[in-house]
């Protein structure tokens, strides 16, 4: 039990210093030069990028008793997740300047949140899962509440909050029967007890995991837990609801993979059909309440709660090629959604939130550029190739035919018609209309370039596809 | 003589009541708040159950994390609330419906 | 050159719209920097045009294997392949949207008033897109191309297009598209059949009648309703209507094409036993088509509606040319069934696209499509009414030009089959001069029936050029279409032979 | 002479396009210049060919020009089939063309569209000389077409006229109608011999006689029958055959030189032309001939009829050409095709000659067309009279004349063609030719009167200036008079009994009646002079003699008969009702099929219910479906037990 040892840690480790540095130095930091605690968070998350890739374990390491794991999987979650923690904080920083929020607390809770998901990243036992869940939910929950002086946000707090606790509550419960049956909370440890002996398989097991289910639907947002979602995501300033809806996402999907594969993969026929029963309720739920949204951060909470559906039912074929699949969409669609997130913060101004649809109206005729931007996240959330979208729900419905479920897939493909008919709104109000306000767009250049960077993200990844499809099959290879 | 089952059972009767005050209470926030405690402290019960019952304490341990837990759940649960009271003036769950559809 | 003169006709648009893009517009349509952006696109198309000569030079027509075949791997994980190539089916097709493009730039010169750059710039990379979708050999490439040329054409309609355009456009965009992701779902499932998306793969692998079923109905609904056959036709007319001329050309000469096109590619060889299964219902449908339709034309008030409604008759030959396959007693009149079909398709992108283009020539003028506000054209417009009836004969299928070849093709192969499928094919002969003749009586001839008309001025240079080099194309092919026909027959030959297998 | 040939074909085709794009550079007179120079160049290369064949005893020629396209084994090619058939249908265009074409000038002398006449009529020539040359069906098919196109067009010739282009367009739809049947016959042929070309299909006959084809099941056709009748529908169509005959009189809207060369002299003999063409075809079936010989006969009487009560110029000659072509399809029905094409030839000549004799009286009458506003032009312009005179006589058949001789040798043959056996169909043919005589005569000279004899019906100021048109308008018709009155004589032995056609028509040995006839065939001019013991003579004089009395002897009586028999005039005077039975029948029916198609099956059904209707319901259930979210914590709350409870009853009844 020597110090290196702890070096597969690193990354939490050094980012929990940081944060306190940040932390402090923030203290001494006059409103107006609030710019450098903007820079400290970019260089501590550099810092922390840096870590983890200088201390990319090979293979599969565990430590703190077995509680702690650090593998491929981690490692690119890890390094996604505080890659979009960062483009998150890169958008907001305008934004909060111009609505006098540019305060500390934001990057810190932000990175508060970060150091909660690595940690769900890594967790090896159900009681690290629960503190990085915690960690997580609780500065989402304070970052939600940020602007003191919005009900909205103080609304989509409160409901955030106690929907959340009855959530980790359930899980909770969850865990304490999976602990009860099998008499371990290590994953490696339940899944060996199950396999050791069958007669575990049984009712009271499969109650803890309908618990423990009920925690993963509500952090993914997946029908009827996803009542939070577009609430939190309307009620929560911009900036906070493109964090929410980004690095979180990835964070659920690690803390489905760990629980339900690592621990519970032998139980897959178990849990499976909940997750399917849950995935096309939300497929179908999202994409048809989407249609009639007119704020355009409901409609893309609505969108979001359709795309889980397919996270989900790549997770449900419970094959290493679903899981895959399920990363790639994971990771692919939080691409997307930063963008169409970035791009309304990118529209808003002093006092002025772009929320509504009809903000986007001949975006064209005030910016080509970004319109451009926009239509490619749009037709890259609705699968028009050759974006990236495309190539997530291609890899999905591969793998659900692959599982010869053949229905679910026609299913899937059918669901995405009324899904493109909301993204097409937002193309057609931005180049079909003239616009209302001509007023130009008052974005500085660093967030314009992210934008830029975010837009043409989604085409060049859709023109190569192959290297991230490829990453996410070997990271899961283990699984 | 009092078995595991029997604590099972009044834990889930905890958990069930907390679950039922948060939908059946319609006027106030701080009780949603207490209910939530309540809630966790249901699942406390069932893992010291367990724990004493496997004869082994890991499910104490996780207890002693999980009021830790509560305890900051709690505080910014607290938090959210003054913050909704100060923009709202009634903390009244009924009124907790600007954002809907 | 020639190794990469498919990537050549693909890219070579697209990027050329990319940078007309990234010029982008300002808000004068007649400065000097919107003139260099139609020069410019001019210029690509034309260049592309006079690049994809070399398909038809360096085509050798006595194989059926593809030619000019690029292979290039592009995501190994799941073995799909940057796969380019022609054979008969695809080459002329490839051609006529090089051909059509450069017209359509024309076409839409000073008439686009708004964002001329990225108008230019979406029909250039629709070309690109659309020369993918005819020489991609790989499924998923294909797929690719197929999908992302919606986004340009939606643009199209749905920026410069007429009153109703958003509906119109929003209709063409979600109808195309619930048509084709069945078909991905198809594509998917032999992917998992055979490994691979390599098309020539999914034409080997062997599949049980049910399979060859579904994947005919999944097929189906996806060129079922680009063609469009009836019922599932009517996101045509409004799309026709609403689009700018342009729009509507490509439309009609070519994005209709695909319907047909995927048929040939994809339903015929790879599900020859689910064709031949269907192969009764597609011909009902296309006779549907061809009568139903015609009469529907007739009474048409709008001219483009009426030119729309034609069109999908007219591709109800192409259909029956290509399902009466299976009816043959004997060996022969298949493959004169099939080419006949490809002639129509080619015929009909140079007839419909002209007939459009004759359209926006008036509309440019007057602003109505109604055919009551016109009457008396040829009076005060005698070359453009001499244009207008030469397209309208043309559309009527005349002898002597292209519209005649294909149709006689078929309903002499239609007969073989079935002498009722040529009767009813056959009525065409009346039914469509009834309603382009009518159109044009009402149009063209007669006194000057208003002041609009009395004040329209004859075609001007650019309009002049463009009809002429169409009529000169379509008596060309009219009165030797040899050339075309040759470019085709053997591989046409080689897919009746497959279609005749059986796959189980 | 394959050069010969090109030259033909391809010279009016050069001027027609040269008139036709640069008519404005090379002015009127070039415009008439190069036309009539190319057209008198192929009339002199047609009868060069015509020579070489008959007297120069050239062998008949079928040559290819170029291939059209080949697939599927199937040859399409462009090529010419020159025998005595094509060659003397290649003269009787070229030369009535040529005539054409120099009235032209006088006739159209002060028409705007002047060059683009030039051009059409030019443009007509070609497409008729590559219908009668060709070799092949697909080439048929083509001048077929063509010759409708320029027919359209110049009916529309002057589209300022709502009648006019009413006309063109219902011209083009009959015509399309017979097409319809035409390029089904021809798809038949493809499908039962595997070829276009004629000399293929020819040598097949036999075997496609043997075979039959169930059009409809359980009833089995001879392939040759159904072959014939499809192509005859075509037939009927071109060479207005009643029912198709409607769009025939309407034509006359057209300038009258093309009524002349189109609508009199030869498009609409393509049709007989094609009969006998097909004569090989036709003698497999007896069926098809008697279908042929009974709407022959039926065209020939009634459509004669309907020439007595007309008062337009035109329209009484257009009703006389519909007689006509009825008798030659008479004559294509009893097997006699050479007595149908000599007719054919004499008609072309005789025919043209009151066609532009009329239109001579109607320049001089400034475009008066009815004959009642007319009377007593003889003495203003009497060539008119004496050409149309010779016209009259020789379209009644009167001794001597060219129609004597090809009519009355028509009438012998129908009358000698006993093997359709003695029944129905014999006696409707015979008989109807017969009187159709008489009514012939009884019209023609009705006309005749009415025109230049009796009282001066027209109004003063057009009478002041009546007078004879010039010389471009004089000659042709004293060109074509020659030829009425004389040409009979000359060729009613070798066409007829001289096996002129040679191989180019085949007649079965058992009904040859021309042969039959050809045994006691002792020349004209014994044929002359037995001519008053003929019935054909009798009725003819006795037409005449009607005429004279009524319209010449006792004027007022026609208004008293016309009383007295009110029904039947009306039924002449609506033409049998077919005219209404088309337009306010078909055609209203298949606008009436369209809107309901459109309006119930397209906008409503399909896209109102299916395509619409998913939409919207679509949207409504997003809009229902979007009240779940009441806002209300405890809705969301409950949602989450519902859910929970889901999973575990899932997990109680369904594991």
């Amino acid at each position: 039990m020597d110090l290196m040892s702890f070096i597969s840690a690193a990354p939490e480790m050094v980012l929990l210093g940081l944060i306190c540095v940040v932390l402090v130095a923030d203290l001494f930091v006059e409103n107006d030069r609030r710019n450098l605690t903007f820079w400290m968070t970019l260089a501590s998350l550099g810092i922390t990028l840096w870590v983890l890739l200088a201390t990319a374990p090979d293979g599969r390491t565990e430590l703190f008793s077995g509680s702690y794991v650090s593998d491929g999987l981690s490692q690119v979650l890890k390094i996604s997740v505080t890659g979009f923690v960062a483009i998150a904080f890169m958008y907001a920083r305008d934004y909060l300047r111009a609505n006098d929020l540019h305060k500390g607390e934001f990057y810190i809770l932000g990175l508060f949140g970060l150091l909660g998901m690595m940690i769900m990243i890594s967790a090896n036992s159900l009681l690290t899962m629960y503190l990085g869940l915690e960690t997580l939910a609780l500065s989402q929950y304070a970052l939600v509440a940020f602007d003191r002086n919005n009900e909205t946000s103080a609304e989509s707090a409160m409901k955030y909050f106690v929907l959340g606790a009855i959530a980790s509550g359930a899980l909770l419960y969850g865990i304490s029967w999976v602990y009860g049956v099998t008499g371990s909370i290590q994953f490696n440890e339940i899944a060996a007890a199950i396999t050791r002996d069958p007669a575990l398989n049984s009712l009271p097991l499969w109650f803890g995991i309908a618990f423990i289910i009920v925690g993963i639907a509500f952090k993914f947002g997946a029908v009827p837990f996803h009542m939070w979602l577009p609430d939190v995501y309307h009620g929560a300033r911009s900036p906070v609801t493109l964090y929410i809806a980004s690095a979180p996402k990835i964070a659920a999907f690690a803390l489905t993979i760990r629980i339900l594969v690592d621990a519970l993969g032998d139980l897959h026929e178990v849990w499976s059909g909940m997750i399917m029963v849950i995935a096309v309720l939300s497929l179908l739920l999202g994409n048809i309440v989407a249609i009639a949204q007119t704020n355009i951060k409901r409609m893309l909470a609505y969108s979001t709660i359709a795309h889980v559906g397919f996270i989900l039912l790549a997770i449900f074929c419970g094959t290493e090629e679903g899981y895959a699949a399920a990363m790639f969409y994971t990771l692919t669609y939080v691409v997307a959604a930063a963008g169409a997130f970035g791009m309304v913060i990118v529209l808003s101004r002093r006092g002025f939130e772009a929320e509504a649809l009809a903000d986007f109206k001949g975006l064209n005729a005030r910016s080509p550029w970004f319109a451009l931007m926009m239509m490619f996240l749009m037709m890259s959330m609705a699968g028009i190739p050759p974006f990236i979208g495309f190539f997530g729900k291609l890899n999905a419905i591969s793998a659900v035919l692959g599982s010869g479920y053949t229905g679910l897939a026609v299913l899937m493909m059918l669901a995405s018609v009324p899904g493109l008919y909301y993204y097409l709104k937002v193309v057609w109000y931005m180049y079909f209309e003239e616009p209302e306000d001509l007023s130009v767009l008052q974005a500085n250049t660093d967030t314009r370039l992210v934008m830029s960077l975010n837009g043409v993200a989604v085409l060049a990844l859709g023109i190569v596809p192959g290297w991230l499809w490829a990453l996410c099959l070997t990271v899961l290879g283990g699984q | 003589m009092i078995g595991l089952h029997h604590y099972l059972t009044l834990s889930a009767m905890l958990f069930v009541l907390s679950i039922a005050g948060i939908i059946i209470n319609r006027r106030n926030l701080i009780l949603l708040l207490m209910c939530i405690e309540l809630m966790l402290l249901a699942v406390n019960f069932n893992f010291i159950a367990f724990s004493r019952y496997l004869g082994d304490e890991t499910g104490q341990v996780f207890v002693f994390f999980i009021l830790t837990v509560a305890a900051a759940e709690a505080a910014i649960g607290l938090a959210i609330l003054v913050v909704l009271f100060r923009t709202r003036r009634s903390i009244d769950v009924q009124e907790l419906n600007r954002m809907k559809g | 050159m020639s190794d990469y003169l498919l990537s050549i006709v693909i890219w070579l648009p697209i990027a050329g719209g990319v940078v007309l893009l990234a010029m982008g517009d300002d808000n004068d349509s007649v400065s000097a920097r919107a003139n260099a952006m139609r020069w410019a696109a001019l210029g690509i198309s034309v260049l592309t045009f006079v690049l994809s000569i070399g398909l038809y030079t360096g085509f050798d027509t006595t194989t059926a294997n593809m030619q000019f075949v690029e292979r290039a791997p592009w995501i190994d994980a799941i073995d799909v392949w940057y796969y380019l190539g022609v054979d008969g089916l695809s080459a002329p097709l490839i051609l006529l949207t090089t051909f059509i493009t450069p017209l359509v730039v024309i076409a839409g010169w000073d008439v686009i008033k708004a964002r001329p750059a990225q108008y230019f710039a979406a029909f250039l990379i629709l070309e690109g897109l659309m020369n993918g979708v005819f020489s991609a050999l790989d499924g998923l490439l294909f797929y690719v191309f197929w999908e992302a040329m919606l986004v340009p054409m939606f643009l199209i309609i749905g920026v410069w297009g007429g009153k109703r355009r958003v509906y119109a456009t929003l209709k063409f965009f979600l109808y195309t598209f619930l048509g084709s992701v069945l078909m991905l779902v198809a594509f998917i499932y032999l992917y998992r059949m055979t490994g691979s998306f390599d098309m020539a793969g999914w034409v080997e692998v062997p599949l049980s009648l049910a399979a060859q079923k579904l994947i005919f109905i999944a097929f189906l609904l996806a060129f079922a309703i680009k063609v469009p056959m009836w019922p599932v036709h009517t996101w045509l007319p409004d799309a026709h209507v609403e689009a700018p001329t342009g729009g509507s050309v490509i439309l009609a000469a070519i994005l209709l094409k695909m319907g047909g096109y995927g048929f040939v590619r994809f339903s015929l060889p790879m599900v020859p036993d689910g064709s031949h299964y269907f192969a009764g219902m597609m011909i009902a449908l296309s006779l549907i088509a061809v009568v139903y339709i015609g009469f529907v034309a007739l009474v048409q008030k709008d001219m483009k509606k009426l030119i729309a409604y034609s069109s999908i008759a007219h591709m109800g030959f192409v259909t029956l040319g290509f399902f009466i396959v299976w009816h043959m007693s004997g060996e022969s009149g298949a493959v004169l069934g099939v080419s006949g079909g490809m002639v129509q398709m080619v015929s009909h992108g140079l007839i419909s696209g002209a007939m459009f283009l004759c359209v926006g020539v008036l509309y440019d003028r007057v602003h109505s499509r109604q055919i009551s506000d016109y009457g008396g054209v040829a009076n005060t417009m005698p070359v453009f009414a001499a244009f207008m009836v030469l397209f309208a004969m043309a559309n009527a299928g005349l002898p002597g030009t292209s519209g005649f070849v294909g149709e006689f093709m078929v309903i002499i192969a239609s007969f073989k089959a079935n002498p009722w499928f040529a009767f009813f094919a056959a009525t065409t002969l009346v039914l469509g001069a009834a309603y382009t003749l009518w159109m044009i009586k009402r149009v063209v001839y007669g006194e000057v029936a208003n002041d609009n008309v009395a004040a329209l001025q004859d075609l001007n240079s650019r309009e002049f050029v463009v009809l002429g080099i169409l009529a000169i194309a379509v008596l060309l092919v009219g009165l030797w279409p040899a050339p075309l026909i040759d470019m085709m027959n053997v591989t046409i030959e080689h897919l009746v032979e497959q279609a005749g297998q059986t796959k189980f | 002479m394959y050069s010969y040939y090109l030259t033909i074909v391809l010279a009016p085709l050069f001027a027609a396009i040269v008139a036709g794009l640069f008519g404005h550079k090379i002015g009127r007179t070039g415009a008439h210049l190069i036309t009539i120079g190319a057209v008198g160049l192929s009339c002199l290369l047609s009868f060069l060919v015509l020579y070489r064949m008959y007297w120069g005893g050239a062998e008949p020629e079928n040559i290819g020009v170029y291939t059209w396209a080949v697939t599927d084994g199937l040859h399409m090619e462009v090529g010419f089939l020159v025998d005595r058939l094509t060659v003397l249908m290649m003269a009787v265009v070229t030369f009535v063309s040529l005539m054409v074409h120099v009235y032209t000038i006088g006739y159209m002398h002060d028409d705007p569209g002047y060059q683009r006449f030039f051009s059409y009529i030019s443009l007509f020539t070609f497409s008729m000389l590559m219908l009668v040359m060709s070799n092949n069906f697909l080439q048929l098919f083509f001048g077929w077409e063509a010759v409708g196109l320029v027919s359209y067009l110049l009916i529309g010739f002057w589209f300022k006229r709502e009648t006019a282009i009413f006309a063109n367009l219902k011209a083009f739809l009959v015509n399309r109608v017979g097409d319809f049947g035409f390029i089904l016959g021809i798809a038949a042929i493809v499908t039962f011999t595997g070829s276009l070309d004629y000399a293929t299909v020819f040598g097949q006959a036999g075997d496609v006689a043997a075979q039959s084809i169930e059009v409809f099941p359980g009833s089995p056709w001879n392939a040759m029958t159904l072959i014939c009748i499809l192509l005859f529908i075509g037939a009927m169509g071109k060479s207005a055959q009643a029912p198709l005959h409607v769009w025939l009189p309407d034509s006359m809207e057209g300038p009258t030189p093309i009524s002349a060369l189109i609508h009199a002299a030869t498009m609409v003999t393509a049709g007989i032309f094609m009969v006998a063409r097909m004569s090989p075809l036709f003698e497999l079936s007896t069926m098809a001939l008697a279908v042929v010989i009974v709407i022959g006969a039926i065209t020939a009487f009634f459509m004669g009829l309907l020439g007595i009560v007309q008062n337009d110029i035109k329209r009484v000659v257009a009703y006389s050409t519909l007689s006509q072509l009825g008798y030659m399809t008479v004559a294509l029905g009893a097997s006699a095709y050479g007595a149908a094409i000599f007719h054919l030839m004499t008609h072309a000549f005789f025919k043209a000659l009151l066609f532009l004799a009329a239109g001579s009286v109607i320049i001089a009458m400034h475009h008066e067309q009815d004959i009642r506003k007319m009377g007593g032009i003889r003495k203003y312009m009497p060539i008119t009279y004496w050409t149309s005179l010779v016209g009259s006589l020789a379209l009644i058949g009167f001794p001597g004349t060219a129609g004597f001789f090809s009519k009355d040798l028509l009438i012998e043959a129908v009358k000698e063609s006993h093997w359709h056996g003695q029944g129905a169909v014999y006696w409707i043919a015979y008989l109807s030719v017969l009187l159709g005589v008489f009514v012939t005569a009884l019209y023609s000279f009705r006309m005749f009167f009415l025109v230049f004899h009796g009282e001066e019906r027209m109004d003063k100021a057009t009478k002041s200036h009546l007078h004879e048109p010039p010389w471009v308008v004089t000659v042709p018709l004293i060109m074509l008079a020659i030829p009425s009155l004389a040409i009979g004589w000359f060729t009613v032995e070798p066409v007829l009994f001289g096996g002129f056609f040679g191989d180019a028509i085949v007649v079965d040995q058992g009904r040859d009646v021309l042969a039959n006839m050809g045994e006691h065939w002792h020349g004209p001019a014994a044929l002359l002079m037995h001519a008053w013991q003929t019935p054909v003579f009798w009725l003819a004089m006795a037409g005449l003699a009607t005429a004279v009395y009524l319209y010449l002897l006792r004027p007022d009586l026609p208004a008293k008969i016309k009383a007295k028999v009110e029904g039947l005039y009306n039924l002449l005077d609506r033409k049998y009702y077919f005219d209404d039975l088309y337009i306010k029948g078909f055609a209203a029916w298949g606008r009436n099929i369209g809107r309901t198609l459109w309006q119930r099956g397209d906008e409503f059904l399909i896209d109102g219910v299916l395509v619409n209707g998913t939409a919207n319901s679509v949207g409504k259930l997003a809009v229902v479906m979007r009240q779940l979210q009441s806002g209300y914590l405890y809705t969301y709350a409950f949602a989450m037990i519902i859910g929970l409870t889901m999973f575990l009853g899932w997990l109680i009844w369904f594991r």
